[in-house]
């Protein structure tokens, strides 16, 4: 019962703040309603066990990179980012196709869900018990299974944070050190 | 029965502890906020030479209540050119954060609302970081050059220290090898020590960074009033500022319980492992432990009785006789379950006071810590100036950060130590904490040496030439 | 307990929607943020089947899939900012040019 | 300002200057100063300061006042040293009538008058230390000014604008115990200096926050006209209590401070020792402050004759001058006054630029301008 009252709203506000970011008009907006969907997914990753998941879903999706995000809106010109969507014949056609693609996989899961023992996925959950306690298993299976692919993230975040000072640096002024 | 209604009782049945503690939080942190502000104001006059707030309510104990009644009734001013969504959003962000960060913290072994989550700590330094979310849109959304240069200022900021502080916090939890915060307190009692003498650096460093993301003096420069007005909140007036202001002094309190937590035994009383020696047995010790909360507020009302015949005015006087009594009363019925359960009386007023007593000291010995945090914030904000945003971000990234990195290396090279040497564990731990400190701190001189030089030199070379090019 | 249909659907959906976004929008930064939400609908996937085999996999790869987004919206933001300050524009459409 | 700002590209990016209005409503303006700051960044690349928001025009006034009405209109000038400003005009109207206040009269004024640089370099240091964001020390040199208003009430009855000197000498006699008082503020004067020094001088935060910040170097000073602790910081020494002694500056001993950078900090620590100096002229005078009248020869009406005459003394702030244009009849043709604050504040932009805006905030404290006397 509280299972699915809570499922349903963290869904709700989900898919209906990620409507409102792809339509309002002020970026701003844009990243308010995303950081709205970002903590409703947090809800959901908590309503799945993933404990950690949705802590650092909150510390970094919503503390850093939306932040970050704010911060270049911010510095970007207002009246660009309050330009219209203009609506136009190619976006409706675009959206039709999405909407068709979404039936089909929708269609998808939902036969699947259907056709039980045919193999598709399994219907029901594995105990919650599996994961706990789940920061600890996280971190084991970070360090051990997956050392390399977390270095090499580490790497990533590295080199994407170098890029980005360099691409960000104003190269027009002069430099000066304070 | 209705099953509907079965349903809500079973659901109230299981939850009705952390409900209350939730409603309790949401109830009680304003005014608890609104009395820091008082006890700040009361404490700054009295570093200044002066009387601070008087006229409310006798010693000015009723400013709170009329502030909060003031900004309610204020008329409600959104700037024209103002975004209305987001000013309206910005406050509420912040306040909001500041109080469900509350949840996870345990205020004493009972006192905790979402009790036992694995990673307690940082929920806490998470949801509580999503407070700056409200300051960096307030700021942008009032549209004014003062509140925009007040929001960037406390981006940079708050994302350079939450770094050191999170480094600083990495260091503790080394130590507790948990991020339960139960669990942390329960490292402490086990290994006998609080992990403020264990990572000392570590503390300092979180005590550093946390004034400056709570933008108290001296790093207040997001709302500089001398320098932005008061920064991102420039255009907020009445409620809307009132928030802001709750939330800010919600999340001092929140930084205080985090350090409270991971550096200074969260509930734990002083020697909490200390039974007594030969000399004085172990019930007597307990006991005598129990009783320093009555005997404190007994202290309190001694110090009103004293206080009382210096009153200026009849009322005053009158008023501190009943804060007196009030306080011996409850440092009476508060001693009641201490001594009951030091003379080992049983039945139904013992058992009572078996399952009460654990709980209340807990939670006056977590708010003395976190009030004694508080009181160091305060401090340092009447008896500092302001730093200037460069050298804010100097010290944030040039010593605090390599500093907070360079003792969670010492921290755990003294812990390997500490589990692979055969020593007496007593003697392995402060040698390895003392090296530690030492080294760290070795390393903090040298970075402050070459920081200084680094700036000398920069501002010899942009003051000579260039300081009156037009 | 839900069943584990119904956050797929739910990740379709933002799926989707993270989609149209990109498709639709001109200004880049939203093109940005819905690329992010396209990744967030994935990750509740992986968390999702994460927990319905019970294996703690899916969990570390959303972890390194929100690493992956840290990057890319630094990456993509500090183009963005460089792009700004030659051309003053952030649309997406009048990005035509491949050198400045 | 937020049309200059669009019209430079309108962002904090893509503009190449933000510009910031500082005042006239601003905290730390000292008043109703208005600098449009020109940012990149929170570094100031220019500034333009607007004045005249508190423009009374004293200088027209005094020439449909006699000399005597016109008196209590220059407290209102520099309304933080009042008792400065009353001392230079009567004694330049003095030497416009060629008479000599008695030396009973030219004690009392020096006393007075000292004490008075040191309320008005009080009132410096806490605004300051709060400009800077120290709070306390605010209190602590109320608390002390405190004690030199209450003199001054207690002499003359007015604690602000005092008027407390009549051409040609003081109406008022001293008060029973004016010695006792002056003796006993200048005794607990030096542990107090002691409290403010203890808690900003050796402060590093202060120190990091005033060292290098806003260096004006003596030939810049003196090419601006720049005067008082400015010039002096700077390392010249030159102090007209010592130079043209005027009032009983010459029966005393006294250092006059001086900097070496010209910066900041140096400005600051010119005015404590100067507090001190003052203290020390303070305590020389009160122990013997000679008998006689206080009065000197005046006509109940001022008649002076014709010519013109320039008078300049030491105010806290810088030289203050006065220039008198007589007709011979018993208002005078034109008074032109010099106000050091108004000179001084020329240099805010020399010394601003390439710092930041808190940096900003901590110059204009720095030059101590009072805007009664940069708009007069």
């Amino acid at each position: 019962m509280l299972d699915s009252i809570l499922f349903y709203f963290f869904a709700g506000v989900a898919v209906t703040s990620a409507a409102l970011m792809v339509t309002r008009r002020n970026a701003i907006h844009s990243a308010v309603f995303l950081i709205t969907t970002l903590l409703a997914t947090a809800g959901i990753f908590l309503q799945l066990g993933a404990e950690f998941l949705f802590i650092a879903q909150i510390i970094l999706y919503v503390g850093g990179i939306m932040v970050l995000f704010i911060f270049v809106i911010m510095l970007v010109r207002l009246d660009v980012a309050l330009q219209h969507i203009r609506f136009r014949m190619k976006n409706l056609v675009v959206t039709i196709v999405i909407a068709v693609l979404g039936a089909e996989a929708g269609a998808i899961i939902y036969y699947a869900r259907k056709l039980p023992g045919q193999g598709l996925f399994i219907q029901n959950m594995a105990p919650a018990e599996k994961l706990a306690p789940n920061s600890e298993r996280l971190a084991e299976s970070l360090f051990s299974g997956y050392l390399l692919p977390f270095e090499i993230a580490s790497v990533l975040l590295l080199v994407a944070m170098v890029g980005a000072v360099v691409m960000a640096k104003n190269k027009k002024r002069t430099p000066e050190e304070s | 029965m209705n099953p509907t209604l079965h349903g809500i009782l079973v659901f109230l049945e299981t939850w009705w502890v952390e409900l209350t503690s939730g409603i309790v939080i949401v109830a009680v942190v304003p005014l608890v906020a609104g009395y820091v502000v008082l006890v700040e104001r009361k404490l700054m006059a009295d570093m200044q030479a002066r009387l601070g707030p008087m006229r409310v309510g006798p010693h000015g104990l009723l400013q709170p209540i009329a502030d909060a009644v003031k900004l309610l009734i204020k008329e409600d001013i959104i700037p024209a050119e103002s975004d209305k969504l987001i000013f309206w959003l910005a406050p509420v962000i912040s306040m909001v954060a500041a109080l469900t960060s509350m949840g996870a913290i345990a205020f004493g072994p009972a006192f905790q609302v979402a009790r036992d989550i694995n990673i307690g700590i940082l929920f806490v330094l998470g949801v509580s970081s999503l407070g700056f979310l409200g300051i960096i849109l307030g700021g942008w959304a009032s549209n004014s050059h003062y509140s925009i240069i007040g929001a960037l200022r406390s981006t940079a900021q708050l994302v350079s220290y939450e770094t050191a502080g999170g480094l600083a916090i990495i260091s503790a939890l080394l130590l507790s090898g948990t991020l339960k915060i139960s669990g942390i307190v329960q490292a402490q009692y086990e290994q006998h020590v609080w992990f403020v003498f264990l990572a000392p650096v570590a503390a300092f460093i979180y005590l550093v960074a946390s004034i400056a993301e709570t933008n108290r003096a001296p790093f207040d420069l997001p709302e500089a009033e001398s320098e932005l007005v008061a920064g991102y909140m420039t255009e907020y007036s009445g409620f809307r500022w009132a928030l802001y202001f709750l939330g800010e002094y919600a999340n001092m309190i929140v930084v205080g319980s985090i350090a409270t937590t991971l550096f200074l035994g969260g509930w734990l009383r002083p020697f909490p492992n200390w039974k007594g020696s030969g000399l004085i047995p172990e019930g007597i010790v307990d006991a005598g432990w129990d009783l320093v909360p009555a005997a404190f507020l007994g202290l309190i009302g001694v110090y009103c009785l004293y206080r009382a015949g210096k009153q200026p005015a009849k009322a005053q006087t009158w008023f501190m006789w009943a804060v007196a009594l009030a306080c011996f009363v409850v440092a009476a019925l508060y001693a009641i379950p201490a001594l009951l359960f030091a003379m080992g009386i049983g039945g139904v007023a013992g058992s009572l006071s078996v399952a009460v007593l654990p709980g209340l000291n807990g939670a006056f010995w977590f708010l003395l810590k976190v009030s004694g945090y508080i009181y160091v914030f305060m401090w340092l904000r009447f008896t500092l100036p302001r730093y200037r945003f460069d050298q804010l971000m100097h010290l944030g990234w040039y010593i605090l950060i390599p500093l907070a990195i360079v003792n969670i290396f010492a921290v755990g090279v003294a812990m390997l130590v500490v589990a692979n040497a055969n020593w007496n564990h007593g003697l392995a731990l402060t040698l390895a904490t003392i090296l530690g400190t030492v080294v760290t701190l070795l390393f903090a001189a040298l970075l402050v040496r070459w920081h200084d030089r680094r700036t000398e030199s920069a501002s010899a070379a942009s003051m000579a030439p260039d300081s009156y090019a037009g | 307990m839900m069943s584990p249909a119904h956050y797929l659907f739910l990740s379709l959906a933002l799926f989707l929607i993270g989609c149209v976004g990109v498709v639709t929008r001109r200004n880049v930064i939203v093109v940005l943020m819905s690329i992010e939400l396209i990744l967030n609908a994935v990750n509740i996937n992986l968390v999702l089947f994460s927990r319905v085999f019970g294996d703690v996999a899916g969990q570390v790869f959303a972890l390194f899939i929100i690493a992956d987004a840290a990057a890319e919206a630094a990456v993509g933001l500090g183009i963005i900012i460089a792009f700004f300050r030659n051309r003053e524009t952030i649309l997406a459409d009048e990005m035509d040019l491949l050198k400045w | 300002m937020q049309d200059d700002a669009l019209q430079n590209n309108g962002t904090l990016l893509g503009a190449d200057e933000l510009v910031l209005n500082m005042g006239p409503q601003h905290p730390s303006t000292h008043g109703v100063l208005r600098v449009k700051l020109k940012l990149d960044g929170e570094r100031v690349r220019g500034t333009e300061c607007v004045i005249g928001y508190l423009h009374r025009g004293v200088e027209k006034i005094a020439e449909n006042r006699t000399y005597q009405q016109f008196a209590p209109y220059v407290d209102r000038m520099d309304y933080v040293a009042a008792v400065s400003n009353g001392l230079g005009y009567c004694e330049a109207v003095e030497k416009l009538l060629n008479v000599e206040a008695p030396p009973r009269a030219r004690v009392i004024r020096t006393i007075l008058t000292e004490l008075q640089r040191i309320a008005s370099h009080l009132l410096w240091l806490g605004t300051h230390a709060l400009d800077i964001g120290a709070l306390t020390p605010l209190f602590y040199c109320m608390r002390e000014r405190e004690e030199i208003l209450k003199i001054f009430e207690k002499y003359c009855g007015a604690r602000l604008t005092t008027h407390a000197f009549r051409i040609g000498g003081l109406q008022y006699e001293s008060y029973d115990g004016f010695e006792k008082d002056v003796e006993r503020f200048c005794n607990d004067f030096e542990r107090r200096i002691q409290e403010y020094v203890d808690l900003l001088t050796g402060n590093s935060i202060w120190i990091s926050r005033t060292r290098n910040v806003g260096i004006l170097n003596a030939a810049d000073c003196i090419a601006m006209g720049a005067s008082g602790p400015i010039l002096r910081a700077a390392g010249v020494k030159w102090d007209l209590r010592k130079a043209q002694p005027y009032a009983a500056y010459d029966q005393y001993q006294f250092e006059i401070p001086t900097g070496t950078s010209g910066d900041t900090y140096d400005r600051y620590m010119v005015r404590i020792e100067e507090m001190r100096q003052s203290r020390l002229i303070c305590l020389q005078a009160i122990e013997k402050i000679p008998e006689g009248a206080i009065m000197g020869k005046v006509g109940k009406v001022i008649k002076p004759p014709a010519g013109e005459i320039y008078h300049s003394i030491e105010a806290p702030k810088g030289i203050l001058g006065y220039y008198i244009v007589s007709d011979g009849g018993t208002q005078p043709y034109r008074v032109r006054i010099r106000p050091p604050s108004f000179i001084n504040l020329q240099a805010l932009d020399r010394m601003v630029r390439g710092h930041l805006v808190a940096d900003v905030v901590a110059i204009i404290g720095t030059l101590d301008i009072v805007l009664g006397e940069v708009d007069r």
